[in-house]
């Protein structure tokens, strides 16, 4: 029997390690190449069964083996099958890489029947050249098959695709398989080498840059990437809240990450903006938080508080001032060619049109150039309001810089509320933050009322940490409840008794237990705290009898 | 009976077949009748086609159109042997009306006629009447049915193939001809759905053995995609590859018996096919040995190389009933 | 001194194959990794000659290096050095790096003022992340400085960035190095690996997709892809005319490549449509060419040679029927998932709308649905047309090809010339087709008039090849003039006399000498034939003595 | 002259200095002059530091005033050492008045005076006037000429700072400074632009040589990236990297005499630093060093370890004139 823990996540993808007597080695880290059958011998047992993956339900209900052992094949016509902690197969996989229409509506309706703490074998689908996507869409074991059959074939495999055996002797690859001419060898050396790419990737929490990469090699990747990406709803529970490091937005498909998305729709859905009459729209800028660049210290000095700052920004959309540091808004890099392309013109325009129909200021003052200074255009345009002009090039020029401060000549100075603003966005509360005050180093805030400690802003992340007094500011929601232990150490999976199904990976929760409080950040969505049986749920930082 | 003009069958051409270990000119007809009473079977595109008949007696006109139209077209005398296909069966009352195989049996008397159908509608006295018009003593069996066995496994003709008959409804069957002294001819189908290579190979293997000495002849079909069909959904979303020509060859060679096999659509993606370089040569090769027996030849084109046999022999060992099929 | 012959051009880049008593193994394939300062003992011999790219004319006139030997330093700022057959050096490239927009800048002064044949080595530049983009742009000799720097700071190197030197214990990669844990010789390894590759894709004319791959980890090999694209007329000549095998529409910037730009630029600006009163705009189909799908045949069959055929499509925009050959017409590939996004559609419409304002349609019928039908809306309504729907949805259904017939009622048939609407954008001429007859199995088609051949499709490139009596049709444009010698093989460099500066490697040409006419295909372009002083010009197919 | 208010010179501090083996109380003053006469050094931003005067007098007066401003801010009996800097050169007559001069001598009689200096301005004359003027006997040596060598290369004096002067130039007025009883101090810039870490350390190495002997005072200023000069559009461009500390320790380990070295901006992206982990320390110890010139202490900064001295030794042989900076 394989063990598992799953110890990272990234959108569906996982990593981890298993153990077991089957395994070449235990532990072993997944995702991971195997001799599938030797591993599983109950494979051997499975003669005559095959239901491909498009067969009807009836058919697959009598057809697909039950109660075989280990992997549980799980269907996309059949109910699920499978219990946590199993390995599932999904037969045939390897055929549905040539229909990202058919891979994406099989994959969802095999994950949302399947526990989330099982590992996923995708037979015979797994080429350097297509893991990324396999992982990506949360498959965690593989086997040889496919290498070794180009290798039958005669072809070389790389992470770019299949070539002409000759290609082995071009010095693309120093793998021992390479060195002495063996084909068979390289190939699986290949597969196991981009497998370990892949799961390092994913600890790294970074597959999606790797993805994007990837994918071009193959026109069927990243139909199945923008497939999934068209479905938000689904997709979103998925992704962590923030990633570690910078959000490479490289490819026009950046636009549609989950991060992308979910930042625009709770600006639209959850943020109150500070009562300010007049809002500025200013530019982005290279240097993150925008605050600490050049640019940003002398629109804030033009503005002197006198208006909201709002910054037009692509991909995110739009960044009111206060937000900052919320990621990605702090962690997104982009390259900059001074071109703003139609599509990327209007996803903005729409997110900005909407913003300003949902709260309507007296003034709003576009201190733009270019593709920014388009995309209000389009908005004002949409939203049916007049835009004010204090440039048209140059924001940072003098003269630029002169006419904003004047055209706030008469306007009173807005209160200046980023915790409001972060706490709104953060947990779509509206919160009352009159007393409190900050202090720290920008980005590295704390902020108190009467002397006690309240939230600190967490840098890397951009979200609000609260303390315990500050839970108590937080009306409803991230609330993991659990039984009636002390936790020691995090909280894992089987003490739980309810957990917000708002909770993505990497939010701030406050732990609620009859015999103590905790606080933490949620290693896991509130949904896969209720759908497994083991595995951290919540990574502790304080613990508080009661 | 209402008089008709002659029409034309659905296909009518002249060919050699293999009989008795020579060669005889035939004439295969395939009439349009009244059409399959199962029609379920997953890989088989004749089931829409049928005549709608509003009598039995519109039916009866509808295909003695058709038999006139061949008497018209072909001067009998040319053939020794006919072929009678429906897109069902021959012997099936609903679909060909009895009376109908008294012109039959007036029509090709002293000629020896293969007659496809279900074993269901193998009645002996049916057979009895047509072997006795037929026969004029010229050959020792004038009449044969011909029957879509496809493979001896039940288990897999109602999984892959969803015949709705079984094994021993065949055999029974076969023993009613025979005792009506008729022959039976068995069709086997290599490679149906939801089979490996490998499996594909094994349950031909098998049912060569089990029809060994009892039937006259055996056809093994290399299964085609054909349009319209529930094998060809499959097809399409890359669920089903049609068998390797080399697996047909590997079969032929060590059959126990001999096996006539014409591999329609051989060589193209929808039929039997290898690699494509290597096709053509072994399409033809099979087709020439159906004609002649030469298993030498057979023996001879599974020795040739090809970078496609590497492959051939990989899919053999290593496609698995829960990752196939691994090839186009 | 180093002699070299350039085998392969891909847009800028050079593969080819280089000797010499100093390298390390003669002859030794480019691009390619030298220990430059044992090959070129010159280089050490420069102390304080350092002369950064942003220097000024007169500091650079002043301090670059003159008469130094190999590699000849060549700087943005001044006039060029260098003659054919030169090893050139850009001092300082690594920097340039990081400026995306110099970059560019200072790459398009150097290569306009350098000749073709010459080798460029980019110092300290290269690493496994940054080789795509250096050989994308013409870089053909790296050194070991940037490799061996990071084995200095201890980062590991990947193509997929740099990566702590812990990450060559997680299994990515199987070489030499790695096994024995020797962090330098990995670096190295992965530096010639990745050198190889490129130099495979250049080889394979595929360098284009694996820098839209590549480029996605770097936000700066991302803008240098850009603005480079931005360039059109400057980027135009370096591309083939035709490529071989599939052009690879995976990304956004797909639409950026010189092929689909110049396929729309030649379209609006060379093609000659049919007489025709009536156009029906029709969708593409995954099948190439278009006429060979299922879908396209019940469309022709439908339209009954009643209107002109233009297909909607992305990439390449629209495709009148005649071009439907024509690379990369029948050569593309792209991910198909319904959405047409903002961009490709402005793109499109844009095309469209100005091929229906340059010819003008009594009707245009538009048997489209989704994403093309909204392309031809914008397009209408730009160039202000009305047309008319035999369609909204399922173009193939019957009822849609019903109407579509039944649209045609009273159309005469259109006279078919695919000969002549290929000639046309080929050599921007309208040459009169008139008795001329067709063969062969489409797409393989021979025109002949009076019994004489004189063009066929080459169904590899779509471009027509004409007979010596075919040019005789062709009236001007796309010869190669050699002096009074008789080719044997393919005519050479040094026998150029002229060369049509419109031709292209790839390109159709007719080479025409005092001793004899000869067809074949340009191997570079007409002012590279001009520029370089070695190397094959022409791939002859046919030499007439006279 | 015009009589005015006192008025704060550009700088004024009070510190510590190196002197004679030990440490003197030093008052260091940055008066507004009438601008540097050359002011085209790359790496300089004072160049732009001037008073715009009408008249000589006017200038005196704006000087006056601040040398008012500095009696009144310090009690001058807590010093034994003023350092005068302007943005040029102190005994350039168009930017200070030689009636100034006199001032000077009289104010700060009895102390060690170190004043800055291009030297085509140092007259004999001059100096000689003003050593009088401070001399009361109680220093060897009242009068100290700072000038800004850089590098005793005219090659890189010329192409990597735009100086202006030759070598030859400062050796010839440092005889007539020394020929008038004052001594010379010596500042060298630690890589100017165009130098690799090696170029630019090997400069320092030979320019102390040059100057061992010849100067009574030495001080290194590692190179730091000031706004608004050609050295920061270089450096914004990644074509200029400061030193590293690693370097700096090194040359103050070896050098032949007492080099004092203040890293200014030590540790930050535009100053000298290394990988930000041990810039803190090694600031620290420069300074310190600068102080008691306990050369034990260098020695130690330079075996303590950290990451990035494999990347500093690799960039010391490895960068080359044509592939530099290689780290920012």
């Amino acid at each position: 029997m394989i063990r598992f823990e799953i110890k990272k996540r990234d959108g569906l993808a996982r990593a981890g390690i298993m153990s077991g007597d089957e395994l070449p080695k235990s532990p072993l880290a997944f995702p991971a190449v195997l001799d599938t059958a030797a591993v599983f011998p109950a494979l051997s047992l499975r003669s005559g069964t095959s239901v491909p993956l498009p067969a009807p339900p009836a058919f697959a209900a009598d057809y697909v083996p039950k109660d075989a052992g280990q992997p549980v094949t799980i269907h996309p016509a059949l109910d699920n099958p499978s219990v946590s902690g199993d390995v599932v197969m999904v037969a045939g996989w390897h055929t549905a890489l040539a229909n990202p229409r058919q891979y994406v509506l099989w994959l969802k309706a095999l994950r949302d029947k399947t526990p989330p703490d099982t590992l996923w074998y995708a037979p015979a689908a797994a080429l350097p050249s297509t893991v990324h996507i396999l992982c990506y869409t949360g498959f965690t074991l593989f086997d040889y098959t496919g290498v070794d059959l180009k290798s039958a074939q005669g072809l070389f495999c790389t992470p770019e695709g299949e070539f002409p055996a000759d290609a082995q002797a071009a010095g693309l690859c120093g793998c021992e398989g390479c060195r002495n001419g063996d084909l068979a060898l390289h190939n699986r050396l290949a597969l196991e080498h981009e497998v370990a790419l892949a799961r390092y990737f994913t600890g790294l929490q970074k597959l999606r840059e790797l993805v994007e990469a990837r994918c071009r090699m193959n026109a069927n990747s990243v139909a199945i990437m923008r497939h999934l990406d068209q479905d938000y709803t689904w997709s979103e529970p998925f992704s962590p809240v923030a990633r570690s490091g910078v959000m490479r937005a490289n490819s026009g498909e950046s636009m549609q990450r989950v991060e992308v998305r979910r930042f625009a729709e709770r600006l639209l859905s959850r943020y109150k903006p500070p009562k300010a009459t007049v809002a500025v729209l200013l530019p982005c800028s290279a240097k993150k938080p925008y605050s600490l660049s050049q640019s940003h210290r002398r629109f804030q000095m033009a503005i002197a508080g006198r208006a909201h700052e709002l910054i037009v920004t692509s991909p995110l959309g739009l960044v009111p001032r206060e937000l900052e540091c919320v990621y990605p808004a702090m962690h997104y890099d982009v390259p900059v060619t001074g071109y703003w392309d139609a599509e990327e013109c209007a996803y903005i325009a729409d997110i900005l049109a909407r913003y300003l129909a949902l709260h309507s200021y007296e003034r709003v003052i576009a201190h733009l150039e270019g593709g920014a200074l388009k995309v209000a255009e389009m908005a004002a345009e949409q939203c049916g309001i007049t835009l004010e002009y204090s440039c048209r090039d140059h924001p940072t020029g003098e003269e630029a810089l002169t006419r904003l401060s004047h055209a706030l000549d008469c306007e009173r100075r807005v209160k200046d509320d980023r915790l409001h603003g972060m706490l709104s966005y953060q947990f779509g509360s509206d919160i009352d933050t009159k007393g409190m005050l900050s202090r720290g180093h920008f980005p590295e805030i704390f902020y108190s009322r009467n002397n006690q400690q309240l939230f600190s802003i967490d840098t890397g992340t951009g979200l609000l940490r609260p303390t315990f007094e500050g839970w108590g500011l937080v009306p409803e929601g991230y609330r993991v409840t659990i039984s009636d232990f002390l936790p020691e150490g995090d909280v894992l999976v089987p003490g739980i008794v309810e957990a917000d199904p708002a909770i993505r990976e990497g939010d701030e929760v406050l732990v609620v237990g009859s015999k103590a409080l905790a606080t933490g950040r949620a290693a896991m969505t509130g949904a896969e705290m209720k759908g497994s049986k083991r595995g951290v749920a919540v990574r502790v930082r304080k613990v508080k009898k009661l | 009976m209402i008089s008709e003009a002659p029409r034309k069958p659905l296909a009518c051409w002249r060919g050699k077949e293999r009989y008795n270990r020579g060669t005889v000119e035939c004439l295969t007809i395939i009439f349009e009748s009244g059409g399959c009473s199962w029609a379920r079977c997953r890989m088989c595109s004749y089931r829409f086609e049928k005549y709608r008949a509003r009598s039995c007696e519109e039916l009866h006109a509808h295909l003695h159109s058709q038999l006139a139209w061949v008497r018209s077209e072909f001067s009998l005398d040319d053939f020794s042997m006919i072929k009678i296909f429906t897109s069902g069966s021959f012997f099936d009352p609903n679909e060909v009306p009895p009376a109908f195989l008294d012109e039959i049996g007036v029509v090709f008397r002293g000629k020896i006629v293969i007659a496809e159908t279900r074993p269901e509608y193998i009645a002996r006295d049916t057979l009895e009447r047509l072997v006795a018009a037929l026969d004029n003593g010229t050959h020792r069996v004038p009449l044969y049915c011909a029957i879509g066995l496809e493979t001896t496994s039940d288990t897999i003709r109602e999984k892959c193939i969803n015949k709705g008959f079984s094994s021993a409804d065949f055999f029974s069957a076969a023993s009613a001809a025979h005792a009506a002294g008729a022959g039976v001819k068995a069709y086997l189908l290599f490679k149906p759905l939801f089979l490996t290579e490998a499996e594909a190979a094994a349950d031909m293997r098998s049912s060569f053995a089990d029809l060994a000495g009892r039937v006259e002849m055996v056809s093994m079909n290399p299964c085609t995609v054909q349009k319209r069909t529930e094998l060809e959904l499959y097809w399409k979303q890359g669920a089903y590859r049609p068998p390797y020509l080399w697996s047909v060859l590997s079969l032929l060679k060590d059959a126990p018996m001999e096996v006539t096999c014409d591999p329609l659509g051989g060589g193209q993606k929808r039929g039997p096919h290898n690699c494509g370089t290597c096709d053509y040569e072994i399409v033809r090769g099979i087709r020439d040995y159906s004609m002649s027996g030469d298993r030498d030849l057979i023996g001879a084109l599974l020795e040739t190389d090809c970078a496609c046999k590497n492959e051939w022999e990989y899919v053999l060992t290593r496609e698995q009933p829960y990752c196939m099929p691994l090839t186009r």
